[in-house]
């Protein structure tokens, strides 16, 4: 028996020799069709390959990136958090109100960002002490947030934000590059080196994989949990600044709907939703693949929604391919 | 009596029981019979919808995309009956029923033959419906006016003091239970659910299984389609848009386990008629509108704790005494 | 010269912005310089989508926005850019904040709608045969800019109506079946109530509906602001006895004139003109309305249904 | 031989799975109205062939014969239909389902409408239960029941078939002596009907007692059968394990130690009672028992997996909170699981990052990784360990089965632990890396380890450990010294033979 383990040792190594295995990775599939339709975005439209028109697309993803990067983690873990979108409204809400009492960014922001960061913690408690699947708890407090900022606001908007708060939404930090868009990147980067290069990261992994293994291995898995969906909070409140910030005002309505193309990014990018594997560099470039679809169809004027049917056909044949191709080689090789 | 208290489905059937008596407290118009068929007919296509969904979940699966499948199979339903007004609608209604099949029959095959996990598949096919009404409608409204009257009328008719509405849900209901507790294919879909490997071992093909109960699935949101369409006599793009969470929600709420291989028809029903009180109580008892959100949501977290902790497994019971104890 | 100009509606599909787009196509037929009309708008009513939707008419350089808001404040910034790029704004039916466009066209002037519609509440009070009874609004969503101006116009014309007592104020979000619910709730909560007024053409319809099957026809009357085309059943049934409507087909037809003028550069701060719909006049903060809302019974509504 | 033709044969069977070859050209017969016991050492191919007999399995290659005739067995449907039942070694139950679903589940009974004879199958539960003496309620859900119970069920399952083969894979592991006498009723029932039955055990005695014939299988390959009356238990044993077993166990003498942790009436509500021990430097505590008495629990909750028990744990002297594994990692306390696939290893891991897990913190107090010092403690470790593997940054899940032991035992010594608990440390895996276990079970104590090794091998427990404690139904049974070890006394302390230690 133990030939026989070796002997498929030698034949793996070959085949890895043979053809680096990142040309087979799901990443730079992805890339690859991030390219192609760049170039068809090219043919379709004389106004994509301009610089503002590139740099306006970017303020339609941006903020929903960056709850992508959290999320990533979280379903790295095997859970899910349908509420992002209504922590969005919550915190944003703790922001309008906030603003209606001062002019301070710093206090205006911080508002935001406690509520944002107790609402994950809130989600995270509530699936790690009690133990009930992440999907049931946040569809339960999808509705919860967002109820609540119906109860304060009501048919009411907060828009008395202090005129530099636009800068977070609108602002450019170099010529062409929104502050929201540069965000996105620093955050990705931050991401990645948490993700990749950290004992955390590490840990994040092992969990998805092996939850009972992970355990056993003495890693505390509650907290370890709790912390991400702390994380997704935290980033959701970031995210509702910036869209509060673009759209100069809170509604009770803001985000409404998010949570699926958020998750629909994540899934796009590789991160299996049964946990366990996926990386942020793959998602980094489903949110580019995503937007650039969208801004290619919205310069041809196509309805949104048909871009959805586009989003959706491609979220079930990119995840179907893998497999139809593995057993098309088991075919082939019978 | 203890034992009775034990049963969820007792306990939830309680807790509705008091809800109503709250209720009926402040507006004891609310409790008049009458008033109480219009609340279960108002409850009547979540009712199908959660039943569908419920065995999906014990399949260990989800479907996201029960609403859209409303939403497409009824533009297809209204789009026929708003182009030839006299094809007789029970035909129509067979389409309708063919069609969402065909529809959870997608899905199932998805996940069945292609192997994607049920959540992301229905991700996409949810937008991937939703998109197709749009293409049929090119956007536009069908409106009451352009449906035909006895389209319009069949669900409304009154029979024995509960709409024809009313009464799909009871056949539904009745033939569920029946199915899930008489007939082997109901069970083995239990066993698929509850321990796959198990299930292999003793013959049942659980992909195949799933396909079957997303085929269920679909075939009550074809029939809920015709039902959602002539009840509120107008189709669009957008219709029953989120509706899957309310649906979902009632599983929940209802003791569907998310973890799959449980879950009842009544604690299914009961779920769904807990929301479909609330939802149609809170207007009444004038309750701010822009409270009710809030309100189901913490309805919907307050039961899957209750529903954890009757839930906390027992673990194995290796002791003498503990065996007597539990017995 | 050739022009393009985007027509941004709430949502798709809704009957109302089809027929203003009629108009707007009809308007640049009649304008000797080529322009063309984009008709666009998200599928759900949200701000969050028309703005993804007017940053990509910005990308493509259109010459003009006119746009039926979702939020009169959160299209404000991306309207400012687009005007910075050197577009011109129009807003048209739901207005947007001052800052945001150049010109609102109302579809008559807010006091006339709301008066208007408290006025269709005491004739369908008659017609419920009662000297006195309850009414109650059905809105669209709680952030509808003009749903909301006029509730406050109707609000400020009640106290002339001493017959009419407001019980209520619900929301149905321009969603069919949320309204429709919300109807059921009005009905079962006021039972002295008379009269629903909807100032919206998705919730008058809804109303209707439920109050067709709560069997409720002749106690119970739906009125405000609906499409004839899809009401003429319910005035036949008796759900509806009268109700009004300004001609959207005008309403778009008016904000493409008012458009090209401001493309043109020939409005004034003070009076636009709006071809066969005559010339407007401008407030101080740009706002112009276009004509009375025109009421709707059974003697008038077959004909008018086979318009819009 | 000649005499009687078999019912059901197996020619040339092999299985392959990858990298694996469970089976390779085997050969089986069962002949009516007999018992054939397949004997071989854990991991011989004796459960992969029950699943190619009851269709779970595809064989990679060979023949079936029923009755002398050809058959194709694809699916457990198809199993059944030729009257072929199995125990199976997992208990593969429905915990939410009830006794009686789970005796007739995949093969209801039906009133000729297709509704479910719900009320017949509950006859027959009841007349099926009764006549294995097992008085369970047939509606009570299978998630209320004992271990013993639940096997009970699994063999009411079995006799619900009208079946004329019947496999038996290691039915009486969990059962106690009484339920095993009445176990061997029913088998000598089910021969007397002219059932052809399979029967797998480890067990000598129950293999003497009840069978007439014995087939024996070694690493996926038959070896020889014969009648059990002509074999005598050494020959058996040398063919299962093709050497002599007294040279297997390398136990060093060690000087034993302090007292290094001692645990004090340490209870569990439902699970164990009153376990109380000490262990000492230098030492190898055997915990013995039948699979299911409790002793994987009491293991788990001193690790602190399960944290609801009760009790004094005392190491170096003082008395310790263990509420987690992290807990006991931090006292010096280590656990190689039982499931080491599902416990043990993250499969998809490298093997250095398996062995890194547990000391992430140590190796990398800054919190970003340094691959370098990982893998060198990985190789450290791993080739001390001999893993065989081309390089560390290979998958566990490519690893045989005893290799991704020896990352697990890796992965626990490079924390540098105290007490080392090895729960099943054999099961499943290949004499060789059997023997390299063994080998560094001495070692470490040399080293001045404590050792708690769980076995339900008697030969292994006796063979390596200095005291042994039995265990039945979550209590303390017994306890020998090594001095008085001896296979009967512990087997009827384990089986319940003889009175409860006071
Ligand atoms: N599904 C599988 N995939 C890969 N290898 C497998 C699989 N099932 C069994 N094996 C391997 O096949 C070999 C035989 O396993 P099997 O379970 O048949 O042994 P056994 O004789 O029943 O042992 P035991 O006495 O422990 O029950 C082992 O090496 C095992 O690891
Ligand atoms: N929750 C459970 N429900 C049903 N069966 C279980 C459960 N947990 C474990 N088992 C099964 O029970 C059997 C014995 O379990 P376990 O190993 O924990 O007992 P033990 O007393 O430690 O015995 P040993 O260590 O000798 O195996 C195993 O076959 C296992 O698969
Ligand atoms: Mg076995
Ligand atoms: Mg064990």
């Amino acid at each position: 028996m133990e030939k026989i383990n070796n002997s498929s040792f030698e034949t793996k190594d070959i085949e890895k020799k043979s053809l680096p295995s990142w040309v087979f990775s799901w990443e730079s599939f992805l890339l690859a069709t991030t390219v192609l339709v760049f170039f068809i975005n090219c043919l379709a439209s004389p106004y994509f390959l301009d610089p503002w028109s590139l740099s306006d697309a970017t303020f339609n993803f941006s903020e929903k990136a960056i709850i992508a990067l959290p999320l990533a983690l979280v379903i790295i873990v095997r859970d899910i958090d349908i509420s992002v979108a209504s922590i969005i409204a919550l915190s944003s809400t703790a922001m309008g109100f906030t603003a209606e009492v001062t002019d301070s960014l710093f206090l205006i922001c911080s508002a935001g960002m406690i509520v944002g960061t107790l609402c994950g913690a809130l989600n995270g408690l509530l699936i790690t002490r009690l133990n009930i699947p992440a999907i049931v708890v946040t569809i339960g407090t999808m509705s919860l947030f967002r109820g609540i900022t119906y109860i304060l606001l009501g048919d009411q908007a907060l828009k008395n934000y202090p005129e530099s708060f636009s800068f977070f939404g609108q602002g450019y930090v170099a010529p062409f590059i929104g502050f929201e868009f540069a965000s996105f990147l620093v955050i990705a980067v931050l991401f990645y080196i948490l993700l990749q290069k950290t004992n955390f990261g590490r840990r994040t992994y092992a969990i998805g994989n092996n939850p009972t293994a992970a355990y056993y291995s003495g890693i505390n898995v509650a907290k370890h949990k709790l912390i991400i969906f702390i994380m997704v909070g935290f980033f959701c409140s970031i995210a509702a600044i910036m869209l509060t910030s673009r759209l100069g005002s809170t509604r009770p309505t803001i985000a409404l709907g998010w949570e699926l193309n958020i998750i629909t990014m994540v899934v796009l990018g590789g991160v299996s939703i049964l946990g366990g594997s996926g990386t942020i560099v793959g998602v980094v470039i489903a949110v580019f693949l995503m937007g650039l679809v969208n801004s290619g169809l919205g310069l041809i004027n196509v309805p949104g929604i048909v871009m959805s049917i586009i989003i959706g056909a491609m979220l079930i044949c990119v995840i179907a391919l893998p497999g139809v191709f593995q057993r098309l080689r088991n075919k082939v090789g019978n | 009596m203890k034992q009775l208290l034990k049963n969820r489905e007792a306990q939830l059937a309680l807790v509705i029981l008091s809800l109503l008596a709250m209720i009926g407290a402040i507006i004891p118009d609310f409790l008049a019979i009458s008033n109480l068929l219009g609340v279960y007919t108002d409850t009547s296509i979540l009712i199908i919808l959660a039943l569908g969904q419920m065995l999906v979940i014990i399949t260990r699966c989800i479907d996201l995309s029960i609403a859209a499948n409303v939403a497409l199979t009824g533009m297809v339903v209204a789009t026929i009956n708003s182009l030839y007004p006299d094809f007789p609608v029970p035909v129509i209604i067979l389409i309708g029923a063919g069609f969402g099949t065909l529809l959870g029959m997608l899905n199932g095959w998805l996940v069945w033959k292609m192997k994607i996990p049920s959540i992301v598949v229905t991700l996409g096919t949810m937008a991937i419906f939703r998109g197709a009404v749009f293409l049929i409608s090119k956007g536009a409204w069908i409106n009451a006016h352009q449906m035909s009257a006895t389209f319009l009328e069949i669900p409304r008719y009154v029979f024995l003091g509960l709409p024809i509405l009313g009464w799909c849900s009871v056949i539904v209901i009745a033939a569920m239970y029946y199915f899930t507790r008489h007939r082997q294919l109901g069970r083995k879909i239990y066993a698929a659910g509850n321990s796959p490997t198990a299930a292999y071992y003793i013959g049942v093909d659980v992909g195949k299984k799933q396909f079957i109960a997303f085929t269920i699935s679909g075939l009550l949101a074809g029939i809920a389609s015709y039902l959602w369409i002539s009840r509120y006599a107008v189709a669009y793009v957008d219709i029953a848009n989120g509706f899957e969470m309310l649906v979902i929600a009632s599983c929940v709420i209802g003791g569907v386990s998310i973890a799959g291989g449980t879950g009842t028809v009544i604690g299914c029903v009961l779920g769904a008629l807990f929301l479909g009180i609330i939802n149609n109580a809170l207007p009444v008892i004038g309750i701010s509108p822009f409270w009710q959100m809030a309100i189901s949501g913490s309805v919907i977290i307050l039961a899957v704790i209750a529903n954890s902790r009757s839930e906390r497994k027992v673990g194995r019971i290796i002791l003498r005494k503990a065996v007597q104890n539990a017995s | 010269a050739d022009m393009r100009i985007g027509l941004v509606v709430k949502a798709q599909g809704i009957g109302f912005f089809e027929a203003a787009y009629k108009g707007a196509q009809e308007a640049s037929a009649e304008i000797e310089d080529n322009i063309e009309i984009i008709y666009t708008g998200p599928v759900t009513p949200t701000a969050e989508g028309q703005i993804e939707i007017i940053n990509s008419l910005i990308s493509q350089k259109v010459d003009a926005i006119v746009v039926s808001a979702n939020d009169p404040d959160a299209l404000v910034p991306i309207l400012k850019r687009a005007q910075q790029r050197g577009i011109k704004v129009v807003s048209f039916d739901s207005g947007v904040a001052t800052a945001g466009r150049q010109i609102h066209l109302n579809p008559s002037s807010n006091e006339l709608i709301g008066r208007m519609n408290i006025e269709l509440a005491a004739t369908s009070l008659e017609a419920a045969k009662s000297e006195k009874g309850d009414i109650a609004i059905l809105s669209a969503s709680p952030t509808a800019t003009n749903q909301n101006i006029w509730i406050g116009e109707m609000e400020k014309a009640l106290p002339e109506f001493p017959q009419l007592t407001l019980v209520a104020t619900v929301y149905g979000d321009d969603l069919a079946d949320k309204s429709y619910r919300e109807t059921q709730g009005l009905v079962k909560t006021y039972p002295n109530l008379k009269v629903i007024v909807a100032p919206t053409t998705v919730g008058i319809l809804a109303a209707a509906q439920a109050i067709t099957d709560m069997k409720k026809t002749g106690e119970v009357f739906v009125t405000g602001l609906g499409l004839p085309s899809e009401l003429a059943g319910h005035v036949e049934s008796g759900a509806v006895n009268s109700f009004a409507i300004w001609n959207p087909i005008d309403l778009g037809y008016a904000a493409t004139h008012i458009a090209y003028n401001l493309i043109q550069d020939t409005a004034s701060e003070t009076e636009v003109e709006m071809g066969r719909m005559g010339v407007a006049q401008l407030d101080a903060e740009g706002n112009a309305a276009m004509s009375s809302p025109f009421v709707y019974d059974i003697s008038n509504v077959a004909e008018f249904a086979k318009i819009f | 031989m000649s005499e009687v033709t078999p019912i059901f044969s197996l020619l040339n069977i092999s299985k392959h799975f990858p990298g694996v070859k469970a089976l390779d050209k085997v050969q089986l017969d069962l002949y009516p109205g007999e018992v054939t016991a397949l004997v071989g050492e854990n991991g011989a191919g004796k459960s992969t062939l029950v699943k190619v007999m009851t269709g779970i399995y595809q064989p990679t290659e060979g023949e079936l014969y029923l009755d002398g005739k050809p058959v194709n067995i694809a699916t457990p449907e198809d199993a059944h239909h030729n009257g072929i039942t199995a125990i199976h070694q997992e208990t593969v139950l429905f915990d939410e389902l009830s006794v009686m679903e789970n005796i007739f589940a995949g093969h209801y009974l039906q009133l000729p409408s297709g509704r479910l004879d719900w009320k017949q199958m509950e006859q027959e539960t009841i007349r099926i239960l009764s006549e294995i003496e097992a008085p369970l309620a047939p509606k009570k859900l299978l998630k209320e029941l004992s271990i013993g119970q639940r096997h009970m069920v699994a063999i009411a399952r079995a006799l619900s078939f009208d079946a004329r083969v019947v496999i038996l894979d290691e039915p009486t592991a969990a059962l106690s002596h009484r339920e095993i006498e009445e176990f061997y009723a029913i088998v000598y029932r089910l021969q007397k009907k002219g059932c052809a039955i399979l029967f797998i055990s480890h067990k000598f005695d129950e293999i003497y007692s009840i069978a007439d014939r014995f087939t024996v299988f070694r690493d996926g390959c038959y070896i020889g059968e014969g009648k059990i009356a002509e074999v005598e238990e050494k020959e058996l044993v040398s063919m299962m394990v093709g050497r002599s077993i007294d040279t297997a166990f390398p136990k060093t003498e060690v000087d034993i130690g302090d007292c290094i942790i001692e645990v004090k009436d340490f209870c569990h509500p439902t699970e164990f009672d009153a376990i109380n021990f000490k262990l000492h430097q230098g030492e190898i505590l055997g915990f013995y028992g039948l699979v299911g008495a409790g002793r994987t629990e009491v293991m788990q909750s001193l690790f602190g997996v399960s944290n609801n028990a009760s009790g004094q744990i005392i190491v170096n002297n003082k008395e310790l909170a263990i509420k987690s594994p992290s807990d006991a990692i931090k006292a010096g306390i280590v656990y190689v699981p039982e499931e080491r696939q599902a416990q043990g290893t993250v499969l998809e891991f490298p093997i250095y990052q398996n062995i890194s897990l547990p000391q992430l913190d140590k190796l990398n107090p800054k919190g970003f990784l340094n691959t370098a010092t990982e893998y060198s403690l990985a190789d450290k470790y791993a080739k001390r360990l001999k893993v065989k593997a081309p390089n560390w940054n290979e998958k566990v899940e490519n690893l045989s089965g005893g290799n991704q032991q020896k990352v697990v035992i890796g992965k626990w010594l490079a924390t540098e632990p105290k007490i080392i608990i090895l729960d099943e440390p054999t099961k499943g895996i290949d004499i060789g890396s059997k023997a390299a276990v063994h080998e560094f079970m001495s070692e470490l104590t040399e080293q001045g380890l404590a050792v708690i090794m769980v076995s339900s091998e008697l030969p292994e427990i006796m063979g390596m450990a200095d005291r042994i404690i039995v265990m039945r139904e979550g209590l303390m049974v017994n306890e020998f010294e090594r001095a008085q070890f001896s296979a009967e006394q512990l087997v009827s302390a384990a089986t319940g033979m003889t009175g409860e230690l006071q």
